[in-house]
Formats: C-alpha cells, sequence, structure tokens
C-alpha cells in the first residue's frame, strides 16, 4: 500500500517534471523572439539576458503603420482562410464520393492525389510560374500576383491531406443513415447537409485549421508567384533581412505579429483537434 | 474489432481485385502498372550507375518491358 | 451544439475575410495624392502625354536596400505627381530578386518594366538579349529625352553597363567601393600604441600590408581579451553556406594578392594552374589561407556572416578593423539608433602584397571590389517609352544629392560636390572624397556571362575551408578543378 | 442504384484542381528533365538530352552526398518525435490538473511558419546575441557555432525539426490514443498483464495504421524540408546541412540550371513515392488483417 503511494507520488513528480520541462524548452525559443523584438538595434548585441528590460517600440510601429506591410497581413489573412474554405468544402465533396459511390480507379486517386505533395518544391516553381503568366491569361490579367493564384496553388498542398483525413472519418459514418433520411425523402443534398456534415464536423474542422496554417505560412511560392499586390506575410519576414545590417528586432517584431492570428486561431478551435485528427486509422 | 454485419466495416469501395499472383500483396490493374514503372525507373537507374560501361541501356528497358508484362498480366 | 459552433466560426471567419478583401482593394488606392502642377505644363507632364503615358502603372524589382527604398519612397510618388505615371517598385530579398526577374525576362512574361542589374550580372543578361538598348531607344524617341539626362553626367561606373559598341544598357543608382574600415578611437589611443609598438616594434596604423592587417588583429583580439571587451581584430564575411563569402574572397581578398578575376584566364576559359587558369595559383592559396586565417582573430559570428552581419558586427564595435560594403559606412558612421561606433569609423584602402598597388594604378590589375547596380529596361516590359522616362527622372543630377545621403551611393560626379553629401563626407572620415579619388583602384565583378553557374561550382569548396574541412591548398586544387569541368559543361573553353 | 455520374460530379472540382496546378507542372518538369537547359551557357536554348540528365545524376557525388545526408536527418528527426511524441501523447490521455495548459503551450510551434522557425532558431544561436552559445560557453565550456562545426550544425537542424514537429505528432498519436476502445486494455490489466506487456501486445498494435499515417506524413515533408534549414544554416558550414531541398534550389535558381535541376528534383521524387508507398502498403495490410 504504501509503495504503491510513493509509486503514485514519483509518477505525478515525473509527470509534471517531464511538462514542465518540455513546456520550457517549447517557450524559450518564442519568448527569445519576442525579447529580440522589444530591443533596439544598439542593444541587441548586449550579454544575453532573458529579461525584457526595455520595449523599443519602433520594432512594432514601423510595420504597423506601413500600408505595405498591412497589405500582406490582409494578403496573409484573406488567403489562408478562402483556401481553407476550400480545401474543407471541396474535401467534403471528395471523400463523400469516394465513400458513397463505387468508382472505378477511385481507389487509387488517394495515393496519386498525395504524391504531388512530395516533390522537392523548387524545380516546380517555374512551370507553374508560366502557366499561370502564359495560360490563365485573359488581356493583361493573369493569375500571377492575385490572390486567387495561390488560393488554387495551395490546394495542391493541402486538398490530398484533407481529402486523407476526411476519408477515414467519412467512412466511419454509416450508411444506414443516409438511407434512413433518403427513405423519409429527403434529397442528396440534404442528408450531406443535415446528415453527413454534422457527424463529420471535427474532421471539418481540423482540416479547415491545417490547411489554414499551411497556407498562412508558405512561403516559397508566395514569393515567386507574387509581386506587389498578393504578397504574403512570410515574404515580407524574409524582406526584412536587407542590405544594411539585418534587422533582427524588426523582423522578431514581425516574425511574432505573424503568428499571432495562428496563435489566437489556435487556442480557440484547440480542443476539436483531438477528436479529429485520427485519419480514420482507428475506427470504433 | 466490431461484429459482423456491423456496416462500418463494409469497405464502402471495393477493390476491384483478382486473385492473387505472385506479388505478395493484393492488388489492381493500376497498382500493377504503378509497380511496373516503379521497378522500370529503379532498374534503369541502377542500370546506368553499374552496367551502361559494358551493355547499353536498351538492355534495361527490354528486361523492365518484359518484367512489366508479367507483372500486369500475373503480378 | 458542435455544428452551432462551428457554423457560427466558419461565418465570422468568412464575414472577417469579405471584410477584409475589402480593405485589401481599398489599400492600394490610398496613395499619396498629386500636388498640383504650378505654372504651365512642366516638361516630365508634356512628355508623359505625348507617350499617352498618364494613368501607366508602370512595375519593377530591386533589392530591399536603403537606396531601392528611397527610390519607392520619395522617388516614386515624386514621379507620379509630374508625369501620372505610378511606379510600383517591388522591393525584396537578394536571391529572390534574382529568381523573380530571370523567370520573367526569361518566360518573355513583362510583368517588369525595370529590373535592378548588379554589376556582375549584366554579361549574363546582355548575353541572352534580355535588355533594351537605351542609347537606341532614346534615339528614337527625341520627345522623351529630358534636357536633365545625359549619360555623360555618370561616373565610369556605367562604363559596366556598355555593349561593346558603347551602348548602355541601364541607368546607375548605386554604386560604392568594399572598404577598409577602422576604430579611430582604438588606433588613436596613445596607451594602445604604445602598447603596440613596444610589442611589434613599429607603429600602430591602419594596414598596408598583409602582414601588418595580421598583427593589427592579432593585437587587438588579446587587447579585447586581456580587458574583457567584446572585442576582436578583424571581420571575416565567411559565411559558410552563402555566396557572401565567395565574394568577399574572390573579389576582396584575392585581389590583393595580386589574384585577378577570380583566377580564370579569359583566353582559354580555365582555371586551374596546368591549363593556364590561377585560382589554385601559389598566390590565391596564401590569399586564402591568410583569410582563413583571420577567423582566429574575428568575433565567433564571422562564419555566419554575409555583408549584413559584417557590418552589424563592426557597427555593434565587435571588431576593430575589417572590409565591410562601403553602402553602410554612413549608417556606421552617424547613425546612433544602428551603430555604437559613431564617429570612430575610419576609412582606408585595403592592404596589399607587393606590387598589387602598382598594378591598379596602370590598370593591369585592382585592390578590391567596386560593386552598384543599375535599373534597366527588359525587352519584354510593355511599357518600354513609359519606364523610360522614369529611368530618366532618377538619372537626373537633381535627386542624386538626398538620395546619395540616404543610402551612401554616387553614380554621378557632380553629387560630390553637393553640400549635403560633403557634409556626410566629414562625418565618415571622407569616404566619398576616397571613393572619388581612389574608386579607379577598385574594380567590379569580370565580365563573366556564366557568373552565377560557376560562383555555385565554387563557393561550396571555399565554404569548406572556411569550416576547416580543406585546407586552403585542397581547397583551391578541387574548386579550379570543379571549374574547369563545370566552364567546358557551360560550353567554355572545350 | 445510384449512378456514378454524381459521384464524378462531386469530386470534379478536386480532380479538376489537383490536375491543372499539380499535375500540368509535373508534366512540364519531366519535359524539361530531358534536356540541356541552363539559360547562362554558352549555348542559349534547351538542348535535347535524353535520359543524359539522369546519366549524370547517378555519378554525381554532390548530390548523392545530399541525398543520403536528406535521408539520415529525416530518419533521426522522424525517430526522435515519433517516440517522444508517444511518450507525451500517453500521459495526455489521462486526465490530471493543468493537462489542457499544457497541451495549448506545447502546440504552439505547430502553427509557426517554417521561415519564422529558421529565423527564431538563427535569432538563439548567432554567437554575440543568442544565448544558446553564451550560456553553453558559460556553463559547460563549448564552443558553440553553427557556421564553423558541422555536427553542431546537424544536431541543431534536427532538434530544430523536432522542437517544429513533435506537437504534431503527439497531437495525433493523442487522438489515435483516444479514439482507441478501452475494453480490451481494461481486460487485460484485470487478466494480470503489467504495463510493458499491455504496451507492447495491445496498444502498439491497435496504434499501428495511427503510426505508420505519422510517420508517412513526417517523412514525407522532412524530405523535402527547405525553408527553416534555408534560413537557420542555407546549407552549411560547407554542405554539412545542405539537404536536397537545398540543394535542388541552389541548381535550379542561383544556377539556373533548369535541364538537370527538374531531373534532380523527379528522382527524389521517385524515391519519395517509392518509401511511402511500402508504407502505404503496409497502413493498407494492417488495415486489412484488422478486419
Amino acid at each position: 500500500m504504501k509503495s504503491s503511494v510513493m509509486r503514485n507520488a514519483l509518477g505525478w513528480v515525473g509527470l509534471y517534471g517531464l511538462w514542465t520541462t518540455m513546456i520550457v524548452v517549447t517557450i524559450i525559443p518564442i519568448y527569445w523572439m519576442i525579447v529580440v523584438s522589444a530591443r533596439s538595434r544598439v542593444e541587441l548585441f548586449d550579454a544575453p539576458t532573458l529579461l525584457i528590460k526595455s520595449f523599443y517600440a519602433p520594432n512594432y510601429l514601423k510595420p504597423l503603420t506601413d500600408p505595405i506591410f498591412q497589405r500582406y497581413l490582409v494578403n496573409s489573412l484573406v488567403i489562408a482562410t478562402s483556401n481553407a474554405l476550400l480545401v474543407t468544402a471541396l474535401a467534403l465533396l471528395a471523400t463523400y464520393a469516394l465513400s458513397r459511390w463505387r468508382l472505378p480507379g477511385a481507389d487509387n486517386i488517394f495515393f496519386w492525389t498525395i504524391t504531388q505533395r512530395m516533390a522537392p518544391p523548387a524545380a516546380f516553381v517555374l512551370p507553374i510560374f508560366l502557366i499561370y503568366t502564359r495560360v490563365f491569361k485573359i488581356g493583361d490579367w493573369t493569375l500571377f500576383d492575385t490572390q486567387l493564384g495561390l488560393i488554387l496553388l495551395y490546394c495542391v498542398f493541402n486538398l490530398p491531406f484533407a481529402v486523407w483525413l476526411m476519408k477515414g472519418i467519412m467512412d466511419g459514418i454509416p450508411v444506414e443513415l443516409d438511407e434512413a433520411a433518403f427513405v423519409d425523402g429527403a434529397g442528396r443534398w440534404t442528408v450531406l447537409a443535415r446528415v453527413v456534415v454534422p457527424l463529420v464536423a471535427p474532421g471539418l474542422a481540423i482540416t479547415f485549421i491545417l490547411s489554414w496554417i499551411f497556407a498562412w505560412n508558405e512561403y516559397l511560392f508566395a514569393a515567386n508567384l507574387t509581386s506587389v499586390n498578393a504578397r504574403t506575410i512570410t515574404t515580407g519576414l524574409a524582406a526584412f533581412v536587407s542590405v544594411t545590417g539585418t534587422n533582427w528586432g524588426e523582423m522578431a517584431a514581425v516574425a511574432t505579429l505573424a503568428i499571432l492570428p495562428a496563435l489566437i486561431f489556435l487556442v480557440f478551435v484547440q480542443r476539436y483537434i483531438v477528436t479529429g485528427l485520427t485519419f480514420g486509422a482507428v475506427k470504433e | 474489432m466490431a461484429e459482423p454485419g456491423n456496416p462500418k466495416l463494409v469497405a464502402p469501395v471495393q477493390h476491384k481485385t483478382r486473385p492473387r499472383g505472385f506479388l505478395p500483396i493484393e492488388t489492381n490493374r493500376f497498382d500493377r502498372i504503378f509497380i511496373s514503372v516503379i521497378a522500370w525507373i529503379g532498374i534503369s537507374l541502377l542500370w546506368m550507375r553499374f552496367l551502361e560501361s559494358w551493355i547499353p541501356l536498351w538492355g534495361a528497358t527490354v528486361l523492365c518491358l518484359l518484367l512489366a508484362i508479367l507483372i500486369v498480366r500475373k503480378g | 451544439m458542435f455544428k452551432h459552433k462551428l457554423t457560427v466560426m466558419l461565418g465570422i471567419l468568412v464575414l472577417f475575410s469579405m471584410v477584409l478583401s475589402g480593405c485589401a482593394a481599398a489599400v492600394p488606392a490610398a496613395q499619396p495624392a498629386a500636388p498640383a502642377a504650378e505654372g504651365e505644363a512642366s516638361w516630365w507632364k508634356t512628355a508623359s502625354q505625348s507617350a499617352s503615358c498618364e494613368g501607366v502603372t508602370i512595375r519593377g524589382i530591386s533589392e530591399s536596400t536603403p537606396p531601392s527604398n528611397f527610390a519607392r519612397e520619395t522617388l516614386a510618388p515624386a514621379f507620379q505627381a509630374e508625369t501620372g505615371i505610378t511606379v510600383e517598385l517591388e522591393t525584396t530579398s537578394w536571391d529572390e530578386m534574382y529568381n523573380k526577374a530571370i523567370n520573367d525576362m526569361q518566360a518573355g512574361t513583362g510583368i517588369y518594366d525595370f529590373v535592378y542589374i548588379e554589376q556582375d550580372i549584366i554579361y549574363q543578361y546582355l548575353a541572352n538579349n534580355y535588355l533594351v538598348n537605351l542609347t537606341q531607344l532614346l534615339a528614337d524617341n527625341p520627345n522623351l529625352a529630358s534636357p536633365d539626362f545625359d549619360f555623360a553626367k555618370f561616373t565610369s561606373f556605367i562604363d559596366n553597363f556598355k555593349d561593346a559598341d558603347g551602348n548602355i544598357y541601364g541607368v546607375p543608382m548605386e554604386a560604392f567601393v568594399k572598404i577598409y574600415l577602422y576604430r579611430l578611437d582604438l588606433f588613436n589611443d596613445p596607451a594602445i600604441q604604445e602598447a603596440f609598438a613596444a610589442e611589434y616594434g613599429y607603429d600602430l596604423a591602419p594596414a598596408t600590408t598583409h602582414q601588418q592587417y595580421q598583427d593589427n588583429a592579432t593585437f587587438f583580439t588579446q587587447y579585447g581579451t586581456d580587458n574583457g571587451l567584446e572585442l576582436w581584430g578583424t571581420t571575416v564575411q565567411g559565411n559558410t553556406g552563402h555566396a557572401s563569402s565567395f565574394y568577399e574572397f574572390f573579389e576582396s581578398i584575392a585581389p590583393t594578392f595580386g589574384v585577378y578575376n577570380w583566377g580564370i584566364n579569359s583566353e582559354n576559359w580555365k582555371a586551374t594552374v596546368e591549363n593556364g587558369g590561377g585560382m589554385n595559383s601559389d598566390a590565391a592559396k596564401e590569399a586564402l589561407a591568410f583569410w582563413v586565417g583571420l577567423l582566429q582573430y574575428a568575433p565567433p559570428e564571422a562564419t555566419q556572416s554575409t555583408w549584413d552581419e559584417v557590418a552589424a558586427s563592426f557597427a555593434a564595435g565587435r571588431a576593430a578593423q575589417g572590409w565591410v560594403y562601403g553602402e553602410n559606412a554612413a549608417w556606421i558612421a552617424t547613425d546612433p539608433d544602428r551603430s555604437k561606433v559613431v564617429g570612430n569609423v575610419g576609412v582606408a584602402l585595403p592592404p596589399v602584397s607587393e606590387g598589387v598597388m602598382e598594378a591598379a594604378a596602370d590598370g593591369s590589375g585592382y585592390i578590391g571590389y567596386y560593386d552598384g547596380g543599375s535599373f534597366g529596361l527588359p525587352v519584354s516590359s510593355k511599357n518600354q517609352q513609359c519606364t523610360l522616362l522614369w529611368l530618366e527622372y532618377i538619372g537626373q543630377e537633381s535627386v542624386q544629392a538626398d538620395w546619395a545621403v540616404a543610402g551612401s551611393r554616387i553614380v554621378m560626379e557632380s553629387t560630390y560636390d553637393d553640400p549635403k553629401v560633403q557634409e556626410v563626407d566629414a562625418k565618415t572620415d571622407n569616404y566619398y572624397t576616397l571613393m572619388k579619388d581612389e574608386g579607379p583602384l577598385f574594380r567590379g565583378a569580370p565580365p563573366f556571362p556564366f557568373h552565377s553557374a560557376l560562383r555555385e561550382v565554387v563557393q561550396p569548396f571555399i565554404w569548406k575551408a572556411l569550416s576547416g574541412e580543406l585546407t586552403a591548398a585542397d581547397a583551391l586544387d578541387q574548386a579550379a578543378a570543379a571549374a574547369d569541368a563545370e566552364l567546358v559543361n557551360l560550353g567554355y573553353g572545350q | 442504384m445510384r449512378s456514378n455520374r454524381m459521384g464524378w460530379a462531386l469530386l470534379a472540382p478536386t480532380l479538376a484542381i489537383l490536375a491543372v496546378v499539380g499535375f500540368l507542372p509535373f508534366l512540364y518538369v519531366l519535359y524539361v528533365g530531358l534536356f540541356d537547359w541552363n539559360p547562362f551557357s554558352n549555348q542559349l536554348g534547351m538542348q535535347w538530352a535524353a535520359v543524359n540528365n539522369y546519366r549524370r545524376l547517378v555519378f554525381d557525388g554532390a548530390f548523392l552526398d545530399s541525398l543520403w545526408r536528406t535521408g539520415l536527418f529525416a530518419f533521426v528527426s522522424v525517430s526522435i518525435e515519433l517516440s517522444l511524441g508517444f511518450l507525451l501523447a500517453q500521459t495526455l490521455v489521462k486526465n490530471f490538473p493543468g493537462r489542457t495548459v499544457f497541451r495549448t503551450l506545447y502546440v504552439l510551434p505547430l502553427v509557426m511558419a517554417p521561415i519564422a522557425v529558421g529565423a527564431t532558431w538563427r535569432l538563439l544561436t548567432i554567437p554575440g546575441f543568442g544565448p544558446i552559445p553564451y550560456f553553453l560557453d558559460k556553463w559547460f565550456g563549448i564552443d558553440y557555432r553553427l557556421g564553423t562545426f558541422a555536427d553542431q550544425a546537424f544536431l541543431t537542424v534536427v532538434l530544430m525539426d523536432v522542437w517544429h514537429w513533435t506537437p504534431f505528432v503527439t497531437l495525433t498519436l493523442l487522438a489515435g490514443l483516444t479514439a482507441m476502445p478501452k475494453e480490451p486494455l481494461e481486460q487485460a490489466q484485470v487478466d494480470g498483464a503489467n504495463r510493458w506487456q499491455v504496451f507492447r501486445y495491445l496498444t502498439i498494435p491497435m496504434m499501428m495504421p495511427v503510426l505508420l499515417t505519422v510517420i508517412f506524413i513526417r517523412l514525407m515533408d522532412a524530405l523535402r524540408v527547405v525553408d527553416e534549414v534555408f534560413m537557420l544554416t542555407s546549407g552549411g558550414p560547407g554542405t554539412a546541412t545542405q539537404f536536397i531541398g537545398i540543394h535542388i534550389y541552389r541548381v535550379v535558381v542561383p544556377k539556373t540550371d533548369y535541364g538537370y535541376g527538374s531531373a534532380m528534383s523527379l528522382l527524389v521524387l521517385y524515391f519519395t513515392i517509392v518509401l511511402c508507398w511500402l508504407l502505404f502498403i503496409a497502413l493498407a495490410q494492417v488495415g486489412k488483417q484488422r478486419e
């Protein structure tokens, strides 16, 4: 009895020890970023201390009051949100189709689509650039440097993933439920909206979140397929590494600003992640 | 995991499979074509690295073509 | 309940993004209002109207540097007020700028109406016929030739942007030399001078030979250690994963040892000594060994430093001397918000081996890097006439002085005499004067059309020498062999 | 029976988008990979090269080194992420005071852009103002310079990847553990199995599909890592952290060797597909066995 109490206590100590360590290790880099963002250029090379002694506001104010930076922020929000919505909707339709119809060849589609995410991206910049500027061209309008261009492009990375996530969850919804609704006289779309969607909602939520985070964070294509109008905040980050002395403070401030929306977002929806992220691999 | 008859376990999409061939896994036609292509590329690369100084690449192509036919029909 | 929440959340997000889209559309509209034209229409207005450029938007790309930012923030709005032409200048990182400009010109898509051309890449662009002949374009459009613009007013730096027939392909927008900076407060401290003389038997001074440079570096590193200071003897632009270290070695260090043009023989396009090149010559090996040896007297961040961080290290007071790009000289010497060594920056010519200074003086050699860039007009541009006006606008004498103060760059002779520039000159230990007088001793990158391809092949060996993985001699032997192979691969020197 | 037309119609938008922005570029890369094409070489334009690019590739030491280095990186970092993630996920299954707080703080790195992760770690590791070199030197006397020591650079990159991605692994495994039926575990404990036995013979087999899925996803992304490593070390010192994504970037972008770079890219894609396909087959087999 006594030993079991001991073991229990040890277990608690171990548990909290482990987690405290993990949290400290996790937080320090982010915290350091904030520390740096609060320092002016001349303070940067002072001996490292983990305390924020003073707050150098221009690091934040300069980007925040710069209309160009504001545009980056808005673009990022629009692109990430639209892309996540598009991906979630398409994945819902696609997995519903895959799960409820016997489509010849469809069971191979999943692997084929996910292979698109595997390619090293650098070599694909040129072809996509050419397609955007040459093929999608109406008069002077092209997909280059438009929000739509990036929204569509990110589907390549997010859709296969989303289909994968949703497929397992969709397969877990009994067909009988659909059929019962059909018997009651509901149409296909009604069934989808009233029966299926509520049941797969956690999956939709997690699909939305992961797509959103990816689209918010992507850099290489955003940098190469935009010029002035559709640039995103990650490209702004890279631009802060400029010639006359790297603007570490300002860069840290921008990086901090860049994770804020994602962070707020994550805190609100975090609890759905655990229910949605099973990839259908474990069926009850 | 669950009792028979549970609708969840009826795979909603049936694999269009044939009785097992010599490959260790169940395959449909797409899978076998895919395996053939993978094998083709792999053999050609190895051929270029190790054998091409003695036998031209056509050797690999012929070999792979035969292998592909075998896999697609009997795999 | 879950469904309800989710719907609300999605609804809010949709609404949010729609509102934001609206904002996004509104942002570009918030341009500074054009000041009303005074009196009769200016020459710019007339020219713009005659080419029906009013309301046209031209777009350019450049590196995010102070000169480019000045062009974007100050010159572009002023130009728009004069002509009604909107200039959208995209300023981004160095790598990205090249990638996008080349993609655009290669594919002929015409996204950019003007691009930044660094002095070292122009030969690649000319070989591919990417650029419009500006001399010709001006001659063809006499109505667009501004009386305030003349190629002859530029410094000789403009020669970098000429083809064999003397036609000009770019309007210079920045130019500077890579200079030897040292700390006046340290070098002029009597106590330090005494200690130095006692140890080395000669007087402390900015180095004119490599041995002296090394002595200075050794001394100040020791001085820093003894006094518990965060001070080292020299900077080294020695990033072991970035092109900047390649450039420092081949364009700043090697020439001072008499190894020019990256050690490549331009007669037969060979790099190895066996084939008539000089990349692995004894002088080059000595140069690399000297430079890598400096790392022990450099602050620990040296092997992660590009041109940016070298300037930052020097500005933070962590180095007593070093090779620093001249574009940084002004802010290091004058801006107390960014620099701890304001007022203490000395400027001198870099140390050289015997005979190199003489070779530089008679034009057969050079002692360092004269860098800079221009704005050029891609053939694929759809608004060539309107862009020509913009290029002439930035090439007027009247806009140069403020630009020079903002970005420590000078492209015209007359700018040196401007009082604003002379004021900064006094604060920077006469950097501008030195650039004016001694500029001809420096030279830009050799006119190689294969510049970046070859750099990519050679630089890993320089990185490995810096990280100690290879000795200087081995690194250059391997680099030269690799360069020979790549040149053949690129179709040069079969 | 329902007609298939409706099913295809629902799939159509997905397939159309993937075909245009995914498959079409792939075909173009395939095409370019058969040419010698460098706009800055002496011969302008594309020169037909058949499979010569691939022939060069299989003998290209720098490429093969980089491939091997990437494999090592992916193996090491995914192994660590998996073991650590599994451990943490298991502690999170039980409810304990503070669990939600821990979990929320712990997933912060997940939302950071790779490029911001690289920047953050650079701030941490720069000698002169980063705390890591400072404290390593002060407390342990370790000379820590990413630009000089290859091993330190490689380890730091692995550590950064672990820091960035273990939260994702943990969450996925946690979701799997949460969804796992409880009865067999309880039954086993009643039958007197010890913890290790339960873990080895029940948890692991039941979690196999989730584990394989996680490995699949992480492997796929680790093999094409670019942004954060490029920001932290730019592939240095020398080529110590020049993973294949960076290597290809250098060939395609600064070197503008489009033909060779495309071939390289496809070869890497091939290896990744084969690796992931094997995992996928394993996943399907596990799935079948359980039914």
